[in-house]
């Protein structure tokens, strides 16, 4: 059924919230300075439950079905963590009540910065970046600020053609340029490609690692020798960093910047589109430039201190994403170092297990052993005119949330699939299943999956009308 | 791990289908020098229930654990929020989805968040909003920003002092490495902008908070005749939503955009975020704001329905060229705070915003009765500030320990000249016994 | 997409709760007494995440669509109601924890028993009874210990054709002969039916006003007047509370036991079946009979007080549905005096709107003005051959759960719709559209509603091989 | 009031609908001389916030609300609930459903309860289980009325004396009006149930709680012994489900029918309800047992899927035929229980279950220590009785005011016999250093 829009329910006269008693004397404002009443639906409490019951019942989320949306690492978000945010003690906190009425919050967030520096084994780590893309454009402004520190800015920065596009688009509002790479026939960055690049007006690089492939770079170590060899600092997009926790460190290999996307990696729900976090950690020499504040520690417990001299500044109004650090401090104290290298075990093997699985049914990209992800295209769908999206769609019909598609660029028709450890064997024999009856579909019935989805509410949304004639509001 | 579904069968099928023999063969691309060898140095896995302990030990030790009452805005206010809607936001249909991308399985998410859009434009008054960004601040300095994409014959543009101290050091921030500079604008007597710099000054952009830090409400009206003026951009913004459920909105002094924090509307204060960064525009502006927008169009059969839209501004499309990075943003906030909007509605929003209005004023003439006088004359929404007398701070302090309550904020680390001054804030949330108390003991 | 029953996704090993540390011992049982561990099915937590959100999704509650269950009060459940229970200091709270640690509880019960006593006009309360039925039970044997305390048992006992099915059922438990009572053609019961019956071998009369016709029974008071000159007792079945609250008193009208139902009335959830509550009310000459214990306050301040000797005794292990009874306390203090009358008000606006929306196209059982439901029967579609069960069919189709049906059993082919306050006029409008359609479509398509419903995960299900074949577990 | 929709002009509009002009005009049917003409005398309404406090004041008043460790079982326990299983179990599409009677729109609730019936069978050995009922004490005196309608040579039975005290309560009042009659079975010198008294005496059913209420683990292969020798049916209860994640189930031993009380599946204490009422029987007595079933069916496309079923032995049927008046059960609380065990499985319940026994050990051996005397020496599972001495009084009302600790439950009101004994309760909450502290105060 159809769920009208709110206002389309509106009547006047309804209102659903308690108003709170009015036990002081109403104090009218100047009358020049009173506006109308907002233009606002006016609805009844059951109106809006219902409304919102309905409205949730058009999403599927992980709790409803696998969702191996690639590059996302769509796991299972702990209810437990969810109860821990919702604690009275954090959730009705004032950013800037007295420091003495903030221990508990000041001491976990110090303490998982503690966890996330050891985890991508670097020297210290700032939690204020929002999200993933909020961290990158920390990490290049904390770069832009060590070159203009050692006195000559540089202009141009390396980004391989498997980025993800919030790199090149967080280096140019540094006034970057970026240097497209290409990666080998292999999939990956070669040095002599980026040798060949990298010069003294080159900031450095960045890097995904594993990258949209879901291949670990086998060559970072000398790739990251040669930008430091120019003066140039290695940035490493963490958005991958399921695959690797326990397993390998980003500053083991040379990196010097890395972020963290919280809400894939440490099991925080995505919302829908946020709110993530994206907390960087940085080596010993960056550690000056990170933005302020930061959480010290001394005798009378725990503060912020205000920026030093060469910090970048201030990311974001008060001091990160609260609610979202207390979920990943709690997933982390809930797994431990072993349970956390077994999640990027599990994660790897699942996506091992789909490549080979599969790879006699879609066109692999790259037939070589996978980190957390694997992409297919749909080169061997195109003879009979079907494309990953209506693969993609089809999916739908099987139970399934679609796969990341189009992405990365350098796969024609790329369909990239993470499954992350949280999904069992037999929910992956089941995506595999539907995937390779879609395949025989494609050769048998082309139409019904070009015709696809069937089962939800919804068909095929005309996407390019809406983007022509934008109607943003109702 | 009772989140992990793999039984040691499963890991063996599993292995051998993919040829290897144990876990640790799938990563033997890793050359080995690099792979860890130790366990990290994390402490030990803990049960659900001893993760329970330690949360409400560290929970516990805060303020907010004791139902304090902590008379402190400057960007994030305690609200009431409804029941039913703490109930609503946590179906893990909303919350643990990604982003709509696939509109057809998602149009729970992206009816929600097109609602929030419509009602934030009705909010302000403004043609169009996003669907969020992160909070007020990065929201204004990406304002900025496009004004000084927009007008390109300066590199400077304005911004009251007046401003959130924290939002002016984002804009810093974000303004430096592209190249381009912020002027402070002094503050008047009273506690509003002064904008004499701008007779001799080209901006992009001039930037108000209204009411600003200080709780005072600007004059709006001249802001607008000043940036029509140097043809910039009038920006404004605000840290408290409810503002506008009594106040003149932005879009009606003629405002092209405005930066907001949404924490107001039904969202945990939660020690500072995630809050919700609103962004709202002129609709002249749409192809010039960042971020993501949910558009109205219809499926194959005809159906209304809703997709993301516009996307070709953003940064998986047009990579470096887009006009902004952002991709996560506070999505599952927009959608509480749309259903905040959805439970007040038009005669909720008034009501309450009155009510926080009225109680402000009760707490300030309470608090000038025991004492302390007035710093500026401006009508104010539902902070304000007092100069505060000798012995005030050790009033405080004990306030804290016996009542567990916070008298304002210290506005000299903020403002050096404002020492001795505090800056309050009354809402619906402290009833008039509490204000009567927190006057009594400063007295 | 079905979802698999719990054990056909179980796979040995797994486990879906956290272990707590083991940090004692072992200590074996002798192992004569220690058995097989049990045969439960082995899941991890996003299997049983998965699987309950899946089994949520096809439900239909309050939440989801107007379910005009006639009888039953299907009104919103206020979301505050269920954070007020589950606060930790109720829900964690022993019943047997000594008193000086149990005040809030106790004086919540106490305050709550007075409430409920005012609004029927009676002299006190008990909490105790788990649900309206157990409550009938309660009355019931007070009725019969009254009768043996005062020297005579009596065998029958009064209970009108229009009576809820549970009349009868309470009765027979105490040994009662139910004696029917046949109600007038105005769907009411006569002073004369009762004189006719009422004996001094008969124990009283059970009563459901509003009864379940919808129809206030106008000479109430006459009747219990009658069953008073002979020595019987009045029951009152307070199912039908939510058509008269602050309207008029049960106790006013001479009855003198009222059971409620507070996931009726007060807006309790009814979980699928329970739990529910069902306190009574009694006047002042039943209070000795009450079951044991009651909560007394003293200078030391609330505890219980273990049952007198008229006592019938202890209808429930500890006192009553605690979480249940803090949902109704709470519900009441947020309506307050003047909110609940509101409430009866617009229960009977509601349902008098709907009865004569509707008087023109289903066939009215007894057209006069109603309570808080209305009943109507298919005997205008019965030329088409389509029944009671194919128009509540396919309502379904049409987005409402479906009424009550063939019941009351003195109306043929039953259709009983009792929207409560908490509908609005658009809601019911589209109820009363849809009902026009269905009429429609059963003169017109007969087969279309025969075969409903259509749009559900399931059609119709096959009541008769479950019950000639029974399969009670897996 | 937010809970209702209806405007003036709704009103209005409908009244006029039904030919009335007020809403008051809706009752004239009501003879004008009963209507209630004051407001009722009940405290004016509250917003929400204010009940908030309102209620928090009164949670806050309870030992419960400040961690407090109550070393007491008798039929309520304190036990981990994973918070997955809190977050389902609210879910409004089970919460505010009604009883599955339309069961295309509720399979839902149908396959959860039908499930929760076959794990109840898995636990206990038996073969059927029904949807639920109010508690354990309401069941089994169900079940005792079973056997005496089956058996109807005697009007009596047997019940032991050690069936916790509330239970045999409720037996009492519950067969008292039907004329019937029960014998308790005095106590063993050990702890357990003494049957002497059947020698010479028929009963149609014997019922026995193991663990009873003493934490002793009866000897149900000679109960069955008994029944059988006596034609009775054998019942048999229980207070503690955990229980049977180690011991052997009474299915093993024949038991004819099973009460239990499901509390410590997943559902909160509560201050002793809603609980769950388990009842469970061989498959003969299906169509003797009271309450709801949900059985196993096909829909007309041949779908599996779930009804109720087995209605013609219920009262809405069968009237004053019916096998019971039970109507609404305690449905939620029987699928919270579905899920806790089907979170625990096979594996998680027998760990469960050991570490109570392990921790009651522990207590019952670290409180010997202390000087406190073991009364009786049975095997239990996480209850038992020690007797105490003097001064004992003194510390555990210290433990309670200083530690928050509530060292046992005092037997003397329930058996007078047992004067200066405490039934004390140890499970998986309760920490080794909870435990230690207990045995040293009172030392």
């Amino acid at each position: 059924f159809k769920e009208p829009l709110l206002w389309e329910k509106s009547k006047p006269g309804r209102c659903g919230i308690s108003i709170p008693l009015a036990d002081v004397e109403v104090s009218p404002l100047d009358p020049d300075l009173v506006g109308e009443a907002p233009e606002l639906p006016e609805l009844y409490e059951l109106d809006v439950v219902r409304h919102y019951t309905r409205l949730s019942q058009w999403n599927i989320g992980i709790d409803s079905a696998m969702y191996p949306l690639g590059s996302c690492t769509m796991k299972y978000n702990p209810k437990t963590n969810d109860v821990q945010a919702a604690r009275i003690g954090f959730a009705a906190a004032h950013p800037l009540a007295d420091p003495d009425l903030s221990q508990g919050a000041l001491e976990l967030m110090h303490t998982l910065e503690g966890f996330l520096a050891e985890i991508a084994g670097m020297a210290a780590t700032t939690l204020q970046p929002a999200a993933g893309a909020h961290g990158e454009l920390t990490g290049m402004m904390i770069i832009h600020a060590y070159h203009a520190k050692n006195g000559r800015q540089r202009t141009k920065i390396l980004i391989p053609d498997t980025a993800h596009g919030t790199n090149p688009a967080s280096a140019a509002l540094c006034g970057y340029s970026p240097v497209n790479i290409t990666s080998s026939e292999l999939g990956m960055l070669t040095p002599k490609a980026v040798a060949d690049a990298m010069d003294e007006d080159t900031a450095g690089i960045m890097i995904t690692n594993p990258n949209t492939l879901g291949l670990f770079e086998e060559d970072l170590k000398e790739i990251c020798d040669i930008v430091h060899q120019k003066g140039g600092l290695v940035y490493g997009d963490g958005a991958n960093m399921n695959a690797v926790l326990g397993i390998v460190r980003p500053g083991d290999l040379g990196m010097d910047v890395v972020h963290y996307n919280l809400h894939k990696t440490f099991s925080t729900p995505h919302g829908g589109g946020g709110p993530g976090s994206g907390p960087i950690s940085v080596v010993e020499k960056l550690v000056p430039f990170l933005p302020g504040p930061r959480i010290v520690k001394d005798d009378k417990g725990f503060s912020f201190k205000e920026k030093g001299p060469d910090s970048i500044g201030r990311m974001l109004t008060f001091y990160g994403h609260f609610g979202i650090l207390v979920r990943a401090y709690a997933y982390i104290r809930s797994l431990g170092p072993d349970g956390l290298k077994r999640v990027s075990q599990l994660a790897v093997l699942n996506a091992n297990y789909i490549k080979e699985s599969l790879k006699d049914t879609l066109d692999l990209a790259y037939d070589r052993p996978c980190m957390h992800e694997c992409v297919f295209s749909d080169k061997g769908q195109a003879p009979h005119k079907v494309t990953t999206l209506d693969m993609a769609k089809r999916l739908m019909d099987y139970g399934f949330h679609p796969p990341t598609i189009y992405f990365p660029l350098v796969v024609h028709g790329a369909l990239m699939i993470e499954p992350t450890e949280t999904e069992s064997k037999e929910t992956i024999d089941g995506l595999i299943h539907a995937l390779k009856a879609i395949a025989e579909e494609a050769r048998t019935n082309p139409d019904l999956v070009r015709s696809a989805p069937h089962l939800p509410k919804m068909q095929r949304l005309d996407e390019v009308t809406a983007a022509r004639k934008p109607c943003l509001c109702g | 791990m009772r989140y992990l579904p793999h039984t040691d069968q499963d890991i063996r099928e599993m292995l051998s289908v993919t040829g290897m023999d144990s876990l640790e063969d799938l990563f033997t691309v890793i050359p080995e020098k690099f792979r860890v060898r130790e366990p990290l140095d994390l402490p030990p896995a803990m049960d659900e229930w001893a993760l329970n302990d330690h949360m409400e030990a560290l929970a516990g030790s805060m303020g907010a654990a004791s139902r304090s009452r902590v008379f402190i805005g400057a960007g994030s206010y305690s609200h009431h929020i409804p029941s039913a809607l703490s109930y609503l936001i946590g179906r893990s249909e909303f919350a643990t989805a990604y982003t709509p991308y696939q509109p057809e399985v998602s149009q729970g998410t992206l009816q929600g968040i097109y609602e929030f859009q419509s009602m934030i434009t009705a909010l302000l008054g403004m043609d169009i909003a996003t669907a969020s960004h992160y909070d007020c601040g990065t929201a204004l300095a990406e304002a900025l920003l496009i004004a000084l994409r927009k007008n390109k014959q300066t590199r400077t543009v304005a911004v009251s002092s007046l401003v959130h101290p924290f939002h002016r050091e984002i804009i810093k921030t974000y303004l430096t490495p592209a190249g381009y500079s912020m002027v402070e604008l002094p503050q008047n007597p009273d506690g509003t902008t002064d904008f004499s710099l701008l007779d001799t000054l080209d901006v992009a952009g001039i930037a108000v908070q209204s009411p600003n830090f200080l709780g005072c409400i600007e004059d709006l009206a001249r802001v607008k005749a000043i940036a029509d003026s140097k043809k910039a951009l009038f920006i404004t913004s605000f840290t408290e939503a409810l503002a506008y459920g009594l106040l003149k909105n932005p879009g009606s002094f003629g405002a092209d955009l405005v930066a907001g924090e949404g924490q107001s509307l039904g969202i945990p204060q939660s020690f500072g975020g995630p809050g919700l960064g609103i962004l709202s525009s002129t609709k002249n502006l749409m192809r010039a704001l960042p971020g993501r927008y949910v558009g109205k169009t219809t499926d194959m059969a005809g159906e209304p329905g809703f997709v993301l839209t516009l996307a070709t501004r953003e940064q998986h499309i047009k990579r470096e060229k887009a006009s902004s990075n952002i991709c996560s943003n506070n999505g599952l906030n927009a959608m509480a705070a749309g259903m905040y909007m959805a439970f007040t509605g038009r005669v909720g929003m008034r009501k309450i915003a009155q009510i926080n209005h009225d109680k402000a004023v009760f707490l300030k003439a309470a608090l000038q009765d025991a004492g302390l006088e007035p710093a500026f004359d401006r009508p104010f929404f539902n902070e304000f500030v007092l100069k505060v007398n000798d012995g005030f701070r050790e009033k405080r302090e004990t306030l804290k320990t016996r009542f567990n309550m916070v008298a304002g904020l210290d506005l000299e680390p903020y403002y050096p000249a404002l020492a001795n001054h505090y800056l309050f804030c009354a809402t619906e949330v402290f009833s008039r016994q509490d204000m009567e108390t927190l006057a009594r003991e400063v007295k």
